[in-house]
């Protein structure tokens, strides 16, 4: 391989990488802390997108970028409180409660995502970017767009991880994810931790989908294959490990990079799919996830 | 006092086709209320009913018809498209019941031409795809003869993806572009689905620099990340897109990036002085809805009136086979240009004194009709990124 | 579900069955286990250091240490579940036992409960034991019934409480379950971790009388406790664990009079017991 | 002096049954009280019913005069009463020293974080060494230390322990029943729910005998009830346990 | 046996529902309801199978769609390419689809609870491209048409306004679940239920976890094969939407919805959603709304049904209400 095809695969890698961190960080909170797997959380991607086009230059309310992209990001945060209210919590030690929240948050992808339509059009929309123009990296032109969420992804997954990990709320989330009751014991109001939980991820669904559809095109199914995707990194990672989650993310973002340049992109995901399962038999817990024993 | 006879339209009304399923309902709504408020057809007033296809699996395809077969007063059926397969032709040819259909026209021919006679009521007015694949070649030649364009090498690269309308034009298009004694440079295949990254075909084109760049994936979306990449450091290469042009979409996305991209149609409306049918269909719809219709809108309506001729001519919608027979006989001016049916393969006969394909080019937002001459609404140009 | 044959059989049923095929008699001449070199590392931490022991026929050995000490990690390596040693081996009547597979070793007779609690929730008690007759004993059928029955009954469980689920049990019974289970299963070892935990003095005293009807009946026993009473009541030799490593290992009556003991395990009020 | 704790009429349970009914008991401000009785028999249930950790339950609650039976759990443990649950695994993906920090949540704890980590390493040296260690590997009884250690991190201003010698060697029951006496001798009067009979007769003032959900008997010290006759109330009960 | 059948509930309304179902067609001669009772008895057999592995063995299987849609295929290419006759191309494709199921079965049973959610995913991802690539032999994303039908001697079951194909698939639905229901009272289904509960403890007792997965996992795949097989003789096409996503969440709230851990509760889910969500598709306009409401639909069956809808049925036999104990629970990683 030339040195000028590794940069190339270095950069789209690292793009891929970033925007598959984002992703899985919010699936991966909710799953490390709640313990479901919220298939909403395509459809809140989706949502956040739509809400931001909505509100920034070409929708209603014709607001900058940046503001219609936070007011967004909390308008989404707040639906993620309402579905942990009327999806997750009646659900709690239900005796298949991951199946049964499976199908829920999956009800409500159905339902998000019709009601998009139905508000929307089935139209595609174009999100304006946050940041317009081309640069290059290590020789390699991309999307000043695609080079912000390469910046924006650490940042944001540092803070997620930083916040878990050494603030109270965060660490208050873990404990209430790991054992409910014991968190009540020590005085943690356990339903609006869960709550803040579910909002978090929420809004890094709509973060995400926002700087997704402002690279790619705002489509009612534009958190379908990014869910699946996210799906995949966050069991790969490790089970309730948000550093594993971020390695995966990486890593199968540089693979799949590679793999595109070296078998080309028809093959490159079956591929992909292979590797993960030959490397699941080798290393039957995940990357990074420690023996559930 | 008047009887009613149902028309069962079979049209993706959820899932990620909606807007084209919603089109052919409103094209066929529009003539029915056209056609009732003349009075009806032989006594009959005409009414719609809908039959949602959703993602065009077997199963939903085959509910939404039996729902529709179910009731004694539809007896006839149309769409735009009902499945990816057209599977569902054998079905109407069972219960002999009339279906008229634009899309697919691959797999129509596919079904009926082995054994014509055994589908007297199926019929499709759209012709075959044969010409996307054989005409190119003389349009191009036409065009650098007038010296509108001059190709600086005889090098073509090819993309698509797996779906078997692009890939199968993609094919048939290498085969005729290295008969033709072109060098095809590449025939890349991607996945289907939306494709965000084209930059690996991108970088192969910007080492050969070929004359021509063809991709077939018919996706608008897909279409206008494709045309935005190349943008990011253009090649001197005309720059051909199969079908996703077309959408109004299409342009709404790329904005004034998308001027110079030429497309063809092949059954898309002729919007031509030459053929008036087109922009009054259009014009009535636009109207109607507030928006401008792709190609299914205008095609059911199409359709809906042939019903009605048909329907006029046999007096009875239950003489199924007579209506078929009728709608065989037709031979009329429509949106898409002269309409008549090939007996053995039941498309509507492709050419210029038929339904003849179109090449446009997009310039500032508008659709350039370049080609066939007596169509043309103006002439080609020179995209702005090549010298 | 119910198994209406169970009851049916029950008053048939011999209650202590010497000759039953499944419990083979004592074989004084080779011991019934042996454990060599026994390692378990977790990382740095070696929760199971060198440990080398025999287990006569018939005999009960009582397990003691601090917490931590490594002795439910023993009963893990041995058994194989949920991991098998870092290395040394495992041999029962001379065959090795190590690497073949945690339910293999279940089946040559190797059945042990659990310190936390562990059952099949949502089966019924009756089927628990069932199903260890089942897949550990291969008595199927009526057969399998006829034993998981008397288990039952051997272990304490009232009938009533048979055809209940067995997560909707209390503490107790669930602890009779467990050990039922291993009746169920033909052991030739038990091994029995922390059994009498959080149970109330006359459980305990039931707990003595089944572990001495069960070791006469030809079962070997391997009990880990930390209620004196019942350790010291029941075993025929004590070993004691520390840091992994065994520190003592006798008569009952001695080990606890070992200073090594006192001061690792004991301490001052367990000294007087 | 006000009592530490009054419970008056306290019925709960789980579904739609009760599984204790009119409890009544009261701790004094610096007292130590046991629960006793058979297995089942709804100590535990009595436990869950005063931090109301369980939803379904009556009567009346007071905690140091301030009545606390509407009060949601955490309001009950920002209180100071705090209760130490049986056989618990806390935090199984957390490190010990993460944990025991996490567990001074209440704004009161956090104000005494530093002192409070201090006693517990003290108390459990066995804690001090694994700090890092991820509490789903502990043993059974390095669990149990942990779980009192958080109830201790608390900053209790009275505690409710719930069997907290399970599992423990004879060595720390011995430690820990010191540990207690001291925690109560600064003032925390203790509600203890114990199998080993020697162990709460060495530890309490007052016991209650719970059976069948009910609270039968009171057995003050000086009441000076033998072993013998401690069997024989059990005998009585457990027979149906 | 017959008496243990009768000695609960459960039997007597399956044989009034059987009842039922043999003489709807004779209640009723629209071939539309007729149809739709064929997607009935398909997707029941399917969703009752899958909850042999997904309910009673407790194997988070994502993979059992693609034993759907394989079987479609399989039978699909046997009857069409390979000229057999439909009958014997339905036994054979479910036949060769319990192969590859003991192939995928190969790595999931060494993996533990969630991480078997990503083999068995990525292997219907898998199918899914292998099918759309060889488009040369299935058609690809086009789909195989034409696919020749079940014949008996002297009976058209192309003119019988699906007469014939309703009681097929009829007798495959009664068969499937007796089938199952017989497979999952035996020891061998016990032993399924207890590795369920517990894993570790399995071991502990004899059961040999892999191989009873292994064993669960061919039997499930095989019974989910045939209904496929039986899919492509019906419709005569095989299109790669088998696979997707959205027939994997309606199987799954099939499942879900009517009771996990039930073999008739999958099944009456199948009537129930498919009747229902099809009674709302006769409502001109509501377009998208008509899922948006199936959506709510079954959010509300699985809030106030936590058994499933089987249980506003069959009240849970054996143990009293305390045995439900709704305690609140951690992340579960079974
Ligand atoms: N998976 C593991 N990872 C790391 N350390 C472990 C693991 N399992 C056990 N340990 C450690 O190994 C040591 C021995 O544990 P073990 O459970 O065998 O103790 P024990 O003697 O049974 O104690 P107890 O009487 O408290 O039950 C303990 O210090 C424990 O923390
Ligand atoms: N979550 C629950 N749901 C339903 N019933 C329960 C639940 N927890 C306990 N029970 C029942 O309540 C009764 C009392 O249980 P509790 O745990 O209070 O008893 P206990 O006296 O603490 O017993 P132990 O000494 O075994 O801990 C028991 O019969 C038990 O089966
Ligand atoms: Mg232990
Ligand atoms: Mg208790």
């Amino acid at each position: 391989m030339t040195l000028d095809a590794l940069a190339t695969v270095l950069v789209s890698g690292l793009v891929m990488g970033s925007v598959y961190a984002l992703m899985a960080s919010g699936l991966s909170l909710v799953w490390s802390t709640l313990g479901i797997f919220n298939f909403a959380h395509g459809a809140l991607m989706t949502l956040g997108a739509y809400l931001a086009w909505t509100l920034a230059g070409s929708g209603v309310l014709g607001l900058p970028p940046w503001i219609a992209m936070l007011v967004a990001v909390a308008l989404v945060a707040a639906v993620g409180v309402l579905l942990e209210r009327l999806l997750i919590r009646p659900f709690y030690g239900h005796r298949a409660m991951l199946l049964v929240t499976v199908m829920t948050t999956l009800a409500a992808t159905v339902f998000l995502s019709k009601g998009i339509q139905l508000v929307w059009g089935p139209r595609l929309k174009e999100l304006p970017a946050l940041a317009p123009g081309n640069v290059s990296i290590l020789g390699t032109s991309i999307s000043a767009q695609e080079a912000l969420i390469v910046g924006v992804a650490p940042i944001v997954l540092g803070a997620l991880w930083a916040f878990l990990r050494f603030s109270s709320t965060g660490r208050g989330i873990r404990a209430v994810g790991q054992n409910p009751q014991a968190a009540q014991l020590i005085g943690i109001d356990v339903p609006r931790l869960f709550a803040i939980a579910f909002a978090l991820a929420a809004a890094l669904a709509a973060l995400t989908g926002i700087l997704i559809g402002s690279v790619r095109l705002v489509t009612p199914s534009l958190g379908d294959e990014p869910l699946i995707k996210a799906l995949i990194i966050v069991i790969f990672g490790g089970l309730g490990s948000m550093a594993g989650t971020i390695w995966a993310a990486y890593l199968i973002g540089l693979a799949e990079a590679l793999l595109v340049f070296t078998i080309g992109i028809y093959w490159a995901p079956s591929t992909l799919f292979l590797l993960l399962i030959l490397v699941l038999v080798l290393r039957p817990q995940g990357l990074m996830g420690k023996v559930v024993r | 006092q008047d009887q009613i006879a149902r028309i069962g339209v079979l049209a993706p009304l959820t899932g990620g086709s909606a807007a084209d399923g919603q089109e052919m309902v409103n094209g066929a709504q529009l003539a029915v209320d056209e056609i009732n408020a003349a009075g009806g057809v032989a006594g009959y007033m005409l009414e719609i009913v809908e039959g949602d296809t959703q993602d065009q699996t077997a199963e939903a395809v085959t509910t939404a018809f039996e729902r529709l077969a179910g009731d004694p007063d539809v007896n006839v059926m149309m769409s735009g498209y009902a499945s990816g397969s057209n599977f569902e032709i054998e079905m109407m040819a069972e219960q002999e019941m009339p279906y008229l259909i634009s899309g697919n026209s691959a797999q129509t021919r596919d079904i009926i031409a082995p054994d014509p006679d055994s589908f007297p009521t199926v019929w499709s007015i759209t012709p075959s795809y044969d010409a996307y694949e054989t005409e190119m070649i003389p349009v191009l030649d036409a065009l650098s003869a007038s010296g509108a364009l001059a190709l600086p090498n005889k090098k073509v690269a090819l993309i698509s993806s797996d779906n078997p309308y692009s890939k199968t034009i993609m094919d048939g298009l290498a085969e005729s572009f290295g008969a033709g004694g072109w060098d095809v440079t590449s025939t890349d295949l991607l996945p289907f689905g939306a494709i965000n990254d084209w930059r690996a075909f991108l970088a192969g084109v910007r080492q050969n620099e070929p004359a021509v760049i063809i991709n077939t994936d018919y996706q608008p979306g897909n279409a206008a990340t494709f045309v935005q990449q190349f943008l990011e450091q253009p090649t001197n290469s005309l720059v051909f897109i199969q079908y996703a042009p077309s959408v109004p979409e299409f342009t709404e996305l790329t904005g004034d990036a998308s001027t110079g991209i030429i497309y063809n149609l092949l059954g898309g409306p002729l919007e031509s002085e030459q053929n008036p049918r087109a922009a009054e269909v259009i014009g009535k719809y636009e109207e109607r809805f507030g928006t401008t219709p792709g190609f299914y809108g205008p095609a059911l309506y199409e359709q809906v009136y042939l019903y009605a001729e048909a329907l006029e001519k046999v007096g009875d919608p239950t003489d199924r086979l007579a209506i078929g027979e009728a709608i065989a006989a037709a031979d009329k001016q429509i949106v898409s240009g002269h309409l008549r049916f090939d007996p053995a393969t039941h498309l509507a006969v492709q050419g210029n004194e038929g339904i003849p394909i179109q090449f446009f080019q997009i310039w500032d937002g508008e659709r350039v009709l370049f080609y066939p001459d007596q169509y043309a609404t103006g002439d080609f140009r020179l995209p702005p990124w090549m010298k | 579900m119910t198994w209406p044959g169970a009851a049916r059989n029950l008053g048939g049923a011999a209650l202590p069955q010497m000759d039953d095929p499944m419990v083979p008699a004592a074989a004084p001449s080779s011991p019934l286990l042996e454990a060599r070199h026994l390692v378990r590392r977790f990382g740095a931490l070696v929760a199971v250091n060198d440990v080398s022991f025999t287990v006569p026929s018939g005999e009960v050995l009582g397990i003691a240490g601090p917490n931590g000490s490594g002795k439910s990690t023993l009963f893990n390596v041995i058994t194989g579940i949920p991991f098998g040693p870092s290395s040394g081996e495992v041999l029962l009547d001379g065959r090795p036992m190590t690497g073949q597979g945690a339910e293999r070793i279940a089946r040559s007779g190797l059945l042990r409960t659990f310190q936390k609690d562990a059952e099949f929730g949502t089966l019924t008690a009756f089927e628990n034991a069932y199903a260890s007759a089942c897949f550990n004993a291969g008595r199927k059928g009526e057969e399998g019934r006829d034993a998981a029955a008397r288990a039952l009954k051997d272990a304490g469980l009232p009938e009533a409480r048979w055809s209940l689920p067995s997560h909707a049990l209390t503490v107790f019974e669930r602890k009779q379950l467990m050990i039922a289970s291993a009746l169920a299963g033909a052991p030739r070892l038990l091994l029995l971790d922390e059994p009498a935990a959080g149970l109330t003095q006359p459980e305990v005293a039931g707990l003595d009388a089944l572990i001495r009807t069960v070791r006469d009946r030809g079962v070997t026993i391997l009990l880990i406790e930390h209620v004196l009473s019942l350790l010291l009541a029941v075993s025929d030799r004590l070993m004691v664990l520390d840091q992994g490593r065994i520190i003592a290992e006798g008569l009952p009556s001695e080990v606890v009079r070992n200073p090594a003991v006192v001061t690792a395990y004991l301490g001052s009020r367990g000294a007087a017991a | 002096m006000t009592d530490a704790l009054e419970v008056d009429g306290l019925s709960g349970g789980y579904d739609d049954y009760d599984v204790v009914s009119n409890i009544g008991l009261t701790v004094g401000a610096s007292e130590r009280v046991g629960l006793f009785g058979p297995n089942g028999h709804g100590k535990t249930t009595i436990l869950n019913a005063i931090s109301a950790t369980l939803a379904r339950r009556r009567g009346t609650v007071r905690f140091f005069g301030q009545p606390v039976d509407r009060a949601r759990p955490q309001a009950i443990v920002a209180a100071g009463l705090i209760h130490v649950p049986q056989a618990n695994t806390v935090f199984p993906d957390m490190e010990i020293q993460e944990t025991l920090e996490l567990a001074a949540w209440t704004p009161r704890a956090r104000a005494a974080r530093a002192e409070n980590l201090d006693r517990v390493l003290a108390l459990f040296p066995r804690l001090a060494e694994r700090r890092r260690q991820l509490a789903r590997t502990l043993s059974g009884g390095e669990r149990q230390m942990l779980s009192i250690g958080v109830g201790l991190m608390c900053a209790p201003r009275m505690l409710m322990l719930d069997e907290p010698t399970l599992g423990l060697s004879p060595k720390l029951k011995d430690e820990l029943a010191q540990a207690i006496a001291t925690i109560s001798a600064g003032g925390i009067p203790i509600l203890v729910v114990e199998q080993d009979v020697a162990f709460v007769l060495s530890l309490v003032d007052r016991m209650y005998f719970v059976n069948h959900g009910a609270i039968t008997r009171e057995i003050g010290r000086r009441d000076a009830v033998d072993h013998d006759e401690i069997m024989a109330m059990y005998f009585g009960a457990g027979a149906t346990a | 046996m017959i008496a243990r059948l009768l000695s609960s509930r459960g039997p007597i309304v399956a044989i009034l529902l059987l009842a039922v179902a043999l003489a709807l067609p004779f209640l009723s001669d629209s071939t539309y309801l007729r149809h739709l009772m064929i997607l009935v008895f398909i997707y029941g057999i399917v969703a009752a199978s899958w909850d042999v592995t997904l309910g009673y063995t407790g194997i988070f299987n994502f993979a059992h769609t693609a034993f759907f849609g394989l079987g479609v295929y399989a039978t699909g290419l046997l009857a069409k390419l390979g000229g057999l006759d439909p009958w014997a191309s339905m036994l054979l494709g479910s036949v060769l689809v319990a192969g590859i199921a003991a192939l995928v079965a190969w790595p999931v049973v060494r993996l533990q609870g969630i991480y078997v959610v990503l083999v068995t995913f990525a292997f219907s991802q898998l199918a899914l491209q292998f099918v759309i690539s060889q488009s040369d032999l299935t058609g690809g994303t086009q789909g195989l048409v034409r696919i020749p039908t079940i014949q008996l001697p002297g009976y058209n079951f192309l003119r019988d306004y699906k007469l014939g194909y309703y009681y097929v698939g009829l007798a495959l639905l009664g068969l499937s679940v007796l089938g199952l229901q017989i497979l999952v009272r035996s020891d061998f289904g016990l032993s399924l239920r207890a590795l369920r509960d517990n894993e570790d403890y399995a071991r502990a007792r004899g059961i040999p976890v892999a191989r009873q997965r292994l064993k669960a996992l061919v039997a499930s795949a095989f019974v989910a094969g045939l209904a496929g097989g039986f899919y492509a003789v019906y419709l005569r096409v095989a299109s790669p939407e088998v696979f997707s996503f959205a027939t994997t969440s309606l199987i799954l709230s099939m499942v879900l919805v009517g009771g996990v851990g039930t073999l008739w509760g999958p099944v009456l889910a199948a009537v129930v959603l498919t009747l229902g969500s099809e009674a709302l598709a006769n409502v001109r306009g509501l377009d998208e709304g008509r899922h948006m409401l199936v959506a709510v639909a079954m959010i509300l069956a699985l809030r106030f049904l936590p058994g499933g809808l089987i249980s506003a049925l069959l009240p849970r036999r054996g143990a009293p209400d305390r045995a439900a104990r709704p305690t609140v629970q951690g992340p579960t990683t079974p």
